[in-house]
């Protein structure tokens, strides 16, 4: 499917979607409450069957964390970049999407490493990185470390 | 014993000077067989375990210097060569591994990244720099990665300090 | 009395001297010979040629920090290399060096040797439980598993040339081989009988392709994991015995020990080679057939512990026991020359 | 060694090993935590870290010709086609054409650093499964395309050649030749590789029917590169989205459908041919010109988010940066194909032995590093 016809597709399924197309690829975003069901559409409907998540990160924009998933389809090979936007800094929440696709598990590990964000739902949320006393988010921008030593 | 005889502790008695010539001998003894008997342990964490590993292959070929025998376990190793980043996370793990070979044990530190940090010095919360806040160091070898030729360098000034060491000297000078 | 007592200290003084050179000498052929296959130098720079390489190494290791973890049963973990070792040297008693020149002339050497070597496994099993770590169990638990199966085939393949021979003396064995070696004499059967008391043979030592004892990629050592300096040489020195023990073996029954190369009927020929000493004869064979044994482990990937279990039960024992079958056979029939 | 004594035996009777940080299968600091049963594996978790030297956060105060240097410490045994993506998502963003010779440069070096990482890849794959020889063998060609890599670039291992509009220096002038000339020792000694190690059937065996990967898993745990081709899965970024003039090469994308270790082994040496083959079209004719293009002295890209995937020789490397504008990147993520393949390991390995955990590492071929970033 071309980017207009994913547009007009995932505006069908949810409506309360903005687009972003300066980038190389389609970007949909969405608040972080409705992921996991618009997520299991892209997954299993047959206009879209995103089967492989190649990408999953975070993005913290200080305001608010952006969770980002790469999609692809091998079948229809199309692209789409689903965002969702976590505006609890603080205590920041969204839903494991490890059901459906397994690659989530040890990205998803990453991010809760890395920026904090609690994956609801998941099989074995873990600092896979940071040892487990490790106090902060290393890769928020609020991060403060005595020890390293800037340029 | 040039060196040694420099860094002597002022004030301290020797009753026989240089350990008194049987001893000197065995040490002697002993001092060659250990140092052209190094046996490393299979230790690599990141780039320099490669050139590490071509140190090992024909070109290089370190096994003529006695460093043949890897082992893959730190009872029985002599040296640890510390080939590439050491992070936070590792740094236990690392001085278990030291505490784990019996004396004497030796380490050499291979690559920028083991000696200060290297390319991973600043804006980095999670590399120690250098792994002499951990361990004990014999031998600094820098680069990112050296060459197998450094490496080579490094194990024989290696087998140089280990040969003016002074074994029995020592036990000696206890008593 | 007092006499005999003092000539068997003064033989196994000479012995355990002669053994130890050996290792020595075992050691660095091992060194040279992967050296040879991996296109390197290999130790070249300890004594000429790098001949006193294990010598260092053994000296360092003398006086290494002897080590006993905390955690091991402190007995039997320092019992265990006193008993490899001592089993390996106790298989080496009646082996045949040269004509006339035997340690102890018993008339059951075979079957002496195939149970005294299989004693290895005690200590084996000893080393890895009392370590108390976790890769070391599995390597011993591994161990009793490989060496009790691969005994039978060892000990079928042996049958087959006591069957022959009509003797399990060790000399007896040597002296039927004057009109030619079993090898040639016994046809197919026997040959196969050859190969496989070395395939065997070399899993009961637990070398390479079947260390799965040690399996350093696997177990990063196995059963010696937690072993340091002078009990950690001791295994090593136990494992060159045991590798010379099997060859000894292998050259004796199979390649007619210090017997030089014969042929029946032809007196002049077997002159000939008569005038080189038999010792040689019997260090050539043995040398020849470690040299095999040591180019399999610088060959050959590891197998893998179903797949070794597999390869006795399934193919070794099978083919061994008909191989003695047809054996009995041609001992019956007299077809062999 | 061992870590964490804590359940040696749990409750189900399960034995608890700890195979890492420190063990010489796992090529460097991956800890794997495995459940056994007897020697059949139950479970296996795998715990990273110990290499974690926190890269992501560096490129974020790194300028757009500064960051590609770590990303050569990431996986080093891509470090060209890890520059190269480096370079091209800045080229993506700020649309500089890339000089003709510099493009045919860069496939050359890449392809050369590919056959490199596949043969340490089977020098390593022997050498966990007990077989020292091979290792040497293997690493008779690993030196002499080290060598060309060292007269072109200064380094052995870790190259900074790739910058955005092109390479860093020129191709010494007896490039051609040596290139060559290492090819056709290549091509003499592929068959001695297929026979030593390849042709042994204890090799086979140990690699026959040990850890499938289906194309649904490979597909679902995001597997890339050869473990995700040997299942069947058509994923080489060079055919699917093709950069700096892999279109215009002939070239075949090896897929096998066995989805096991052997199938996996088989489309490594596969593909170190078809990059010979690459190297063959190219070699005799790169174009004369520049060797990079013009760009300005500070490098500022526009704001907004740009992505860019290279075919490594471990699969797919993505680099996603997001810009607000400024000299250095906002966010830089690597999206490293070792930390996708990673996750196959639990789920294919359950219900193997032990020695099957090691040949199945061998042939994932992790580099940990780049897991741990």
């Amino acid at each position: 499917m071309t980017n207009e016809e994913l547009k007009n597709s995932f505006t069908q399924i949810f409506p309360a979607v903005t687009f972003d197309e300066t980038g190389e690829f389609l970007n949909a975003i969405i608040p972080s409450e409705e992921l996991l069901p618009v997520m299991k559409v892209l997954r299993s409907s047959k206009e879209f069957l995103f089967d492989y998540l190649f990408c999953l990160t975070c993005v913290d924009w200080k305001d608010h964390l952006m969770m980002v998933y790469f999609l692809k389809s091998n079948t229809h090979n199309h692209t789409i970049v689903v965002k969702a936007k976590i505006t609890d800094t603080v205590n920041p929440q969204i839903e494991s999407v490890y059901d459906i696709w397994k690659t989530a598990e040890l990205n998803e590990d990453e991010v809760f490493d890395l920026f904090g964000v609690k994956f609801l739902n998941h099989p074995n949320l873990r600092r896979i990185f940071l040892e487990e006393d490790w106090v902060g988010y290393p890769l928020r921008k609020n991060y403060v470390d005595e020890h390293m030593i800037e340029l | 014993m040039g060196l040694k005889d420099k860094l002597e502790f002022p004030g301290q008695i020797h009753e026989t000077p240089d350990g008194g010539f049987m001893v000197t001998q065995l040490d002697a003894v002993i001092n060659w067989a250990r140092s052209n008997s190094v046996w490393p342990l299979a230790f690599g964490t990141s780039c320099c375990a490669i050139e590490m590993m071509h140190t090992v292959n024909a070109k290089y070929d370190w096994s003529r210097f006695g460093f043949e025998v890897m082992r893959a376990t730190p009872r029985q190793a002599d040296l640890i060569i510390v080939s590439g980043t050491i992070v936070m996370k590792m740094a236990p793990v690392l001085k278990r591994l030291y505490d784990q070979m019996p004396e004497p044990r030796y380490v050499i530190a291979m690559g920028a990244c083991t000696i200060s940090g290297g390319p991973f010095f600043y804006n980095t919360y999670s590399v120690v720099k250098g792994i002499d806040h951990i361990i004990p160091v014999d031998v600094y070898v820098p680069g990112c990665p050296p060459r197998p030729e450094a490496l080579l360098h490094s194990m024989i000034a290696l087998q140089e300090k280990i040969k003016n060491d002074a074994y029995f000297r020592k036990q000696v000078d206890k008593k | 009395m007092l006499l005999t007592v003092t000539e068997m200290v003064i033989v196994g003084l000479c012995l355990l001297v002669f053994l130890i050179l050996l290792a020595f000498f075992l050691g660095y052929m091992e060194r040279k010979v992967a050296a040879f296959m991996e296109l390197r130098l290999g130790p070249n720079r300890v004594g000429p040629k790098g001949t006193l390489q294990i010598i260092a190494d053994t000296v360092k290791l003398l006086f290494k920090e002897g080590f006993t973890p905390d955690a091991a049963d402190k007995f039997l973990f320092n019992l265990a290399p006193g008993i490899i070792i001592t089993t390996a040297l106790l298989a080496v008693a009646p082996i045949a060096y040269a004509r006339g020149f035997q340690i102890w002339d018993i008339n059951i050497g075979v079957l002496y040797i195939s149970s005294v070597s299989s004693m290895a496994v005690i200590g084996i099993l000893m080393a890895g439980w009392s370590s108390s770590n976790k890769y070391s169990l599995i390597g011993a638990m591994r161990c009793g598993a490989q060496i009790v199966s691969y005994e039978l085939s060892i000990g079928l393949s042996l049958i087959s040339i006591v069957v022959l021979t009509g003797s399990l003396s060790l000399n007896d064995i040597v002296e039927s081989q004057a009109n030619g070696w079993w090898i040639f004499k016994g046809h197919i059967p026997v040959m196969i009988a050859f190969v496989i008391f070395v395939v065997a043979s070399t899993a009961e030592i637990n070398r390479a392709p079947f260390d799965l004892v040690e399996a350093d990629q696997e177990l990063t050592g196995g059963f010696n994991t937690e072993y340091a300096g002078m009990k950690f040489a001791m295994f090593l020195m136990a494992e060159y015995i045991n590798l010379f023990v099997v060859s000894a073996v292998a050259a004796t029954i199979f390649l007619g020990g210090w017997m030089p190369f014969h042929i029946g009927g032809m007196t002049g020929f077997n002159h000939i080679m008569d005038y080189i000493p038999s010792s040689i004869w019997f260090f050539g064979k043995t040398l020849f057939i470690i040299f095999i044994i040591m180019q399999f482990r610088w060959t050959f990937p590891r197998l893998r512990i179903d797949q070794l279990l597999n390869l006795e039960w399934k193919y070794l024992l099978p083919i061994s026991m008909v191989n003695v079958l047809l054996v009995t056979l041609m001992a019956i029939m007299g077809w062999h020359f | 060694m061992i870590l964490g004594e804590e359940d040696h035996i749990n409750e189900e009777g399960e034995f608890v090993i700890n195979m890492g940080p420190q063990h010489p299968s796992t090529h460097g600091v991956l800890r794997l935590k495995v459940w056994l049963d007897g020697e059949t594996i139950k479970k296996v978790e795998p715990h990273l870290g110990y290499i974690h030297r926190s890269i992501e956060k560096m490129s974020e105060s790194l300028s757009y010709r500064q960051y590609g240097y770590l990303t050569s410490r990431m996986d080093y045994l891509s470090a060209h086609m890890n520059n190269l993506a480096c370079a091209l998502v800045v080229e993506k963003a700020l649309q500089i054409q890339v000089p003709e010779r510099a493009q045919a440069i860069r496939v050359i070096i890449c392809e050369l650093a590919r056959i490199s990482s596949h043969i340490l890849w089977f020098a390593s794959a022997g050498l966990d499964l007990g077989g020292v020889t091979p290792f040497f063998y293997a690493f008779r060609d690993r030196e002499a395309i080290n060598n060309i890599m060292e007269e072109t670039c200064g380094a052995r291992l870790t190259m900074n050649y790739m910058v955005p509009g092109g390479v860093i220096a020129d191709v010494p002038s007896n490039f051609q030749a040596r290139v060559k000339e290492v090819l056709k020792q290549f091509k003499d000694n592929y068959h001695e590789y297929d026979e030593i190690l390849m042709g042994n059937v204890i090799f086979q065996n140990r690699m026959m029917d040990v850890g499938v990967l289906t194309k649904e898993d490979a597909i679902a745990l995001g597997c890339t590169g050869p473990v995700a081709r040997a299942s069947g899965v058509s994923c080489d970024i060079r055919k699917l989205y093709p950069y700096d003039g892999y279109e215009k090469l002939q070239f075949d994308e090896v897929i096998l459908t066995g989805g096991d270790s052997w199938a996996r082994c088989q489309v490594r040496m596969a593909e170190m041919l078809q990059s010979v083959h690459i190297i063959e079209q190219l070699i005799d004719n790169i174009p004369e010109g520049d060797i990079v293009a013009k760009t300005k002295n500070v490098i500022k890209l526009p704001k907004g988010e740009f992505y860019q995937r290279v075919e490594t020789a471990r699969g797919e490397l993505g680099v996603y940066i997001v810009s607000d504008g400024a000299s250095t990147p906002y966010r830089c993520k690597y999206r490293s194909p070792n930390f996708a393949n990673l996750s196959a390991i639990p789920h294919i390995s359950k219900g193997h032995k032990i020695g099957d955990l090691i040949a199945i590492m061998a042939t994932i071929d992790l580099i940990i590093p780049d897991i741990d970033r």
